[in-house]
C-alpha cells in the first residue's frame, strides 16, 4: 500500500535475526533428533539444548539446572503462578500481584482465585509504578507468592524489582518476575535481584516465536503444569523445540552483547519522538514513566481519537503501531493498564504505542513525524468528541 | 480482524463526513467509554432524506459503517430508511469481522435515532424514553459477542 | 563412528521435510508480524494461520473453528483431559482411559486423581487392545470423560476409536483421542469417528518440534489451560507461534496427500522386518498386534539382554533405534506399556522399538539384519541370564 | 544422558568379560526386574585378587562399570579392593551421567558382594544376613536418583 515500511512494535513482537535463524537451521532436517533418546543424532540435539541452557544461566547469573524451557512466556507465567500457588497452597493461599500484569499473569491469578487462593491486586500511581512500601504492607502471614512484572507491555514502566526482591528475600516468600518485556533491554542478574522465578519469551528479543523459558532457582517449590513425558528434568514434559531453545539461546547471547549500544540508541529514537509529539500535536499525554521507561517505549494518549483508527490510518502509510484500544484487541474494554494508571476510558480507547527496536533508524522517526499529526487532525476533524474543542481552537 | 476492500475505501475516504448546521434531525449513539461514538445529521424533505452528514468517534469498522449507512439512506424515504438492518449495512460493506458486527448495529441505531429525533421534533410521535442500542452497556456487547464460544 | 546412519525411531521424531521447512521460513524473518496485530504485516500473518486452520480442518474433517494450535502434543493432551474435567466436575467425577496411554495422558490423569477424579485406567489384553464392551461397561453415571489413544507409541496397536466413539457419543460422554502417533499414518475424520477432541503433534509427521494441536468439537465444554491473551478466540492464549503452524498444516497436507505411498511402502519395510527378525533371532516376541498395528512400527522383546546396550550397539553402526527399556528413561522401570501387555520386567527391559519413515528403503532393513543378530548374539554372552540357555543351545 | 569417551570403550570393549570356573569368590547383585544385574568371578591367591571376571545384564553404564571394576581389583588384596567406592569406579571412568550413578553404586557391591562370598566359603565371617544394595528396590532408587530435585 505504502512504499514506506517501518516497524514501530517490537514490543509485540520482533523478527528473527539473521544469525539467530542461521543457528536454529541445521536442527530442523539435519540434527532433528529426539533429545531425549540415546543414540548419536539424539545426543547432538540433547548436547545443543544443554549449551543453550548454559548460555540462558550465564547471562541471568544462574545456574543451568535452573532454567527450564517453556512453550512461550504465557506458559512460563502461567506455570510460575499456579505451580507455585499450588505447591504451597498448605502454607496459605495469598498472592501479591500488581493490577498492570500482562493477561498471562492476570488471568492465571483470577483463575486461582475462583480456586480458593485470595490474590491482592496492588494498584499502580499515575506512572504504572508500585512501591517496595505497598508491597511491604500487603504482606500477610499467608502470602505464598508475589508476581510483578520486570517492565510494562504498553507504558515501558520499569518497576523497583531489586528493592522488592529483598522485602520477599527477608520475609521468606517467592518472588516472581514476568521479565518477557525486561528480557534483551535490561541486563539482569536474577542472584543481585533476589528473583526467585523469572518468566522469558524469544520473539521479544529477535528469537522466535513459540518458545520461552523460566527460571526457577533451586529450592523453589512448584508443581508441575505440563504433565507428561521426563524432560526438563521431569518438571516440563514435551518434546524439546529444539531449533526454538537454540533460538532463544543465541538471540539473547546476542542482546546480552549489543545490550548498551542497544539502549543508547533506542534512549535516543525514544526521547526525540516522545518531545516532538509532545512539541507538535496538542491534546496528548506521554503514558508511563519518563525515566524509570524501557529504552524503546513511547506510549501517548490522544484524545477525541479512537486508536485502532490511527493504527489503520497509520498503517495505511507504511507504519505498523499499537494501541491499548479495545477495538484492536476484539474487546470492548480498552486497556487495563492505561485504565489503571488513571486514564478514562475514552483517553484509553485512543492511545498509541510506538516500540523501537534494533532496525529503526532517525529517518523512521522523521517520516513519523511527517505523517502523524496531519493523521491525528484528520481524525478529529471526524470525531463527534472534538467539535466544541476545534472551534475554541481555531 | 481482517477487513474487505470496501471497508477499507470507506475508512479512508469516507463519505458524508460533517455537520449539518440546521439538520432536520440529529441522533447520536455509542458512547464513549465503549470507544465508539456515531453521530448523524439528515435533511429532510417531503419525508425524503435529501442530505445526511455524520461524525465518527471509533474504529475502523466504526467509520466505514458510518459512511456506508449515510449513502444507504440518502435519498431514501424515511420509511424505506428505517427498514435499513445492520446487516444491509454489513453486506453492502462486504461483510465486516465477527468482533467487529456491532458496529453494524450501531449505524442501524444511528438512522433510526436521527429518524426519530425529526418526528419528535415534528411532533410526530412522543418521547416515550425507549431504550436504544445505546443504552447497552459495554460488557453486555462483550458478552454478545462471544455468544458462539461455548 | 559409522559409515552408515540409518534412522528408524520415527514415532520418536521426524526430521521435518524440505517443503514444510521452505513454506514456514518466510515467517522468521520477514512475515514476522504478530497475529494479533491490526497493521499489513500481522494482518500476513493472521491469514496465514487461518489457512492453516482451514487445511488442517480439512484434512480432519472438522470445522476450522474446532481447531486449536498448542506448543506441543503434551499441551494438547494436558488442556483436552485437565480442560474437560474441570469443565464437567459438577456433573461427575469420573474419567476413563486406558493403562497404556502416553504420560502426557496418563500423568495429567494422575494429577487429576489428586485433585478428588476418580479414573479407570483400563487393562488391556496381551496385544494392547481395549474392546468397546470393556469401555461400555466401566462407564458410570458420573463418567464425564473418556481419553482413549488412537494409536500406541510403542508397540503401535491401533484401537477401535470408531466404535469407542459410537458408545461415547450414545451416552454423551466426551471422547477425546491421543492421534499424535496415528496422524499422518491414518486417515482420520473425527466426524465419522465420532471423536470430541483429538491431540497431534508436528514433529511426528515430519512437521517441527513445539507446535501440536487440538480439535475440539463445537459445543464440547473445556476450561482453559494456558491463560492469558485473547489468542485462538481467547481459549489458548500465547502469541501464535506462527511459522510452527504454517509448517504443522504443511506437514499434514503431504503426509495426507502421500497417505497411500506411504502406507504401501512402510507396512512392506515392517512385515519384512517382522518376519526376518522372527526367522533369525531366538527368544524373541513380538510386541503388539500384528495386523492392527500403525504402518511403520516394529517392536520385538529379546529375552536375557537390556534395551540400552543394544540401542547403543546399534548406534556404533549407525542405527538409530528405540527400547522400552528403563535406563533410556532415566527412570528405573520399563515401559508401563510393555509391562501393561503382561511383559515381565526383565523382557521388556529387553525391548527394541523400530520405526520406519518415509526415507527408509529395502536396504536399511538388509542392513539392520545384517547387523542386529549378532549385536543380540554378543550382549547374551556377555549376560548372566543367558547362562543356562546358551549351553543347551551351543 | 551422555557418555564419556572412557565409558564407551568400556562398553565396546569391555574387559575381562566371561566367568572362572574355579572362582574363590563368586557375587552377584542387582536384579532383572531393575533392569541391572551384575555378577562378578574372583580368582584369589594369598590376599591377591589374580584374576577376575564378569557378567552383566544391563544399560552401557552397568556394562563400563563392570568393566573398569574387573580392572581396578586387579592385582589388589582384598582390603584394597573393599576401599574401591562407586566415586573411584565413576571418576576411572571420566564420570556417569546423574541418572546413571546407581550403576557405580552396583559394581562396588559386586566386588563387595564377591568377597564375602570368598570369605564365607573361607570361614572368614559368617552369614550375617547383612543387607546390601539389592536388597533395595526399583522404587528406592528411583527416589534416590531425584532427591536432588525438590
Ligand atoms: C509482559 C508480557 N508477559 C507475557 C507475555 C506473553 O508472551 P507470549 O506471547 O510469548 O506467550 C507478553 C507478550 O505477549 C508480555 O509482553
Ligand atoms: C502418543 C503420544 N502422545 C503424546 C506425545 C507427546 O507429544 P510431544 O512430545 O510433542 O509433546 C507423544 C510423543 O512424544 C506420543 O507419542
Amino acid at each position: 500500500m505504502s512504499a514506506r515500511s517501518i516497524y514501530f512494535d517490537h514490543a509485540a513482537t520482533t523478527h528473527v535475526k539473521r544469525e539467530v535463524l542461521e543457528a536454529m537451521l541445521p536442527y530442523f532436517s539435519e540434527n532433528y533428533g529426539n533429545p531425549s533418546t540415546v543414540y548419536t543424532i539424539g545426543r547432538t540435539s540433547k548436547k545443543a539444548i544443554e549449551e543453550a541452557r548454559e548460555t540462558v544461566a550465564r547471562i541471568i547469573g544462574a545456574e543451568p539446572r535452573e532454567i527450564f524451557f517453556t512453550g512461550s512466556g504465557t506458559e512460563a507465567d502461567n506455570w510460575a503462578v499456579k505451580g507455585a500457588a499450588y505447591a504451597n497452597m498448605k502454607k496459605g493461599k495469598h498472592i501479591i500481584t500488581t493490577s498492570i500484569e500482562h493477561h498471562a499473569v492476570l488471568h492465571a491469578c483470577q483463575y486461582l482465585e475462583s480456586e480458593g487462593f485470595e490474590v491482592t491486586y496492588l494498584p499502580v500511581d499515575e506512572y504504572g509504578l508500585v512501591t517496595p512500601g505497598q508491597v511491604e504492607a500487603a504482606i500477610r502471614p499467608d502470602t505464598i507468592l508475589i508476581s510483578i512484572m520486570f517492565a510494562n507491555n504498553e507504558i515501558g514502566t520499569i518497576q523497583p524489582i531489586a528493592e522488592i526482591g529483598r522485602i520477599a528475600r527477608e520475609k521468606g516468600i517467592c518472588f516472581h518476575t514476568d521479565a518477557v518485556q525486561a528480557m534483551g533491554n535490561i541486563k539482569i542478574n536474577v542472584s543481585e535481584l533476589n528473583v526467585d522465578m523469572l518468566s522469558m519469551s524469544a520473539h521479544k528479543f529477535y528469537g522466535p516465536k513459540g518458545v520461552g523459558a523460566l527460571y526457577v532457582r533451586k529450592g523453589v517449590k512448584l508443581t508441575s503444569f505440563m504433565h507428561g513425558g521426563a524432560q526438563e528434568r521431569g518438571r516440563r514434559a514435551s518434546t524439546e523445540n529444539v531449533p526454538g531453545i537454540i533460538g532463544l539461546a543465541k538471540a539473547l547471547e546476542l542482546a546480552d552483547m549489543n545490550m548498551e549500544q542497544h539502549n543508547r540508541k533506542l534512549v535516543a529514537l525514544r526521547d526525540r519522538t516522545i518531545e516532538e509529539i509532545e512539541k507538535k500535536i496538542p491534546f496528548v499525554r506521554l503514558n508511563g514513566h519518563r525515566e524509570k521507561r524501557l529504552p524503546g517505549n513511547v506510549n501517548f494518549s490522544f484524545e477525541f481519537i479512537e486508536g485502532e483508527s490511527l493504527l489503520l490510518m497509520l498503517d495505511l502509510k507504511g507504519i505498523a503501531a499499537s494501541s491499548g484500544s479495545a477495538c484492536t484487541s476484539g474487546s470492548l474494554d480498552p486497556s487495563h493498564v492505561l485504565l489503571a494508571i488513571g486514564l478514562p476510558h475514552e483517553k484509553a480507547h485512543g492511545s498509541l504505542r510506538i516500540t523501537f527496536g534494533d532496525e529503526n533508524t532517525d529517518e523512521d522517526v522523521d517520516y513519523l513525524m511527517e505523517v502523524l499529526p496531519e493523521i491525528v487532525r484528520r481524525l478529529r476533524e471526524m470525531s463527534p468528541l472534538y467539535e466544541g474543542i476545534r472551534s475554541s481552537k481555531e | 480482524m481482517m477487513y474487505s476492500e470496501k471497508v477499507m475505501d470507506h475508512f479512508m475516504n469516507p463519505r458524508n463526513v460533517g455537520e449539518i448546521a440546521d439538520a432536520d434531525g440529529v441522533g447520536q449513539v455509542g458512547n464513549a467509554k465503549c470507544g465508539d461514538i456515531m453521530k448523524m445529521y439528515l435533511k429532510i424533505k417531503n419525508g425524503v432524506i435529501t442530505d445526511v452528514k455524520f461524525k465518527t468517534f471509533g474504529c475502523g469498522a466504526a467509520v466505514a459503517t458510518s459512511s456506508m449507512a449515510t449513502e444507504l439512506v440518502k435519498g431514501k424515504t424515511i420509511d424505506e430508511a428505517l427498514k435499513i438492518t445492520n446487516k444491509a449495512v454489513a453486506e453492502a460493506l462486504d461483510g465486516l469481522p465477527p468482533v467487529k458486527m456491532h458496529c453494524s448495529n450501531l449505524a442501524e441505531e444511528a438512522i433510526k435515532a436521527a429518524i426519530t429525533d425529526y418526528k419528535r421534533r415534528k411532533g410526530l410521535i412522543e418521547d416515550d424514553g425507549d431504550c436504544n442500542v445505546c443504552c447497552l452497556r459495554c460488557e453486555d456487547i462483550h458478552h454478545h459477542l462471544n455468544d458462539d464460544d461455548e
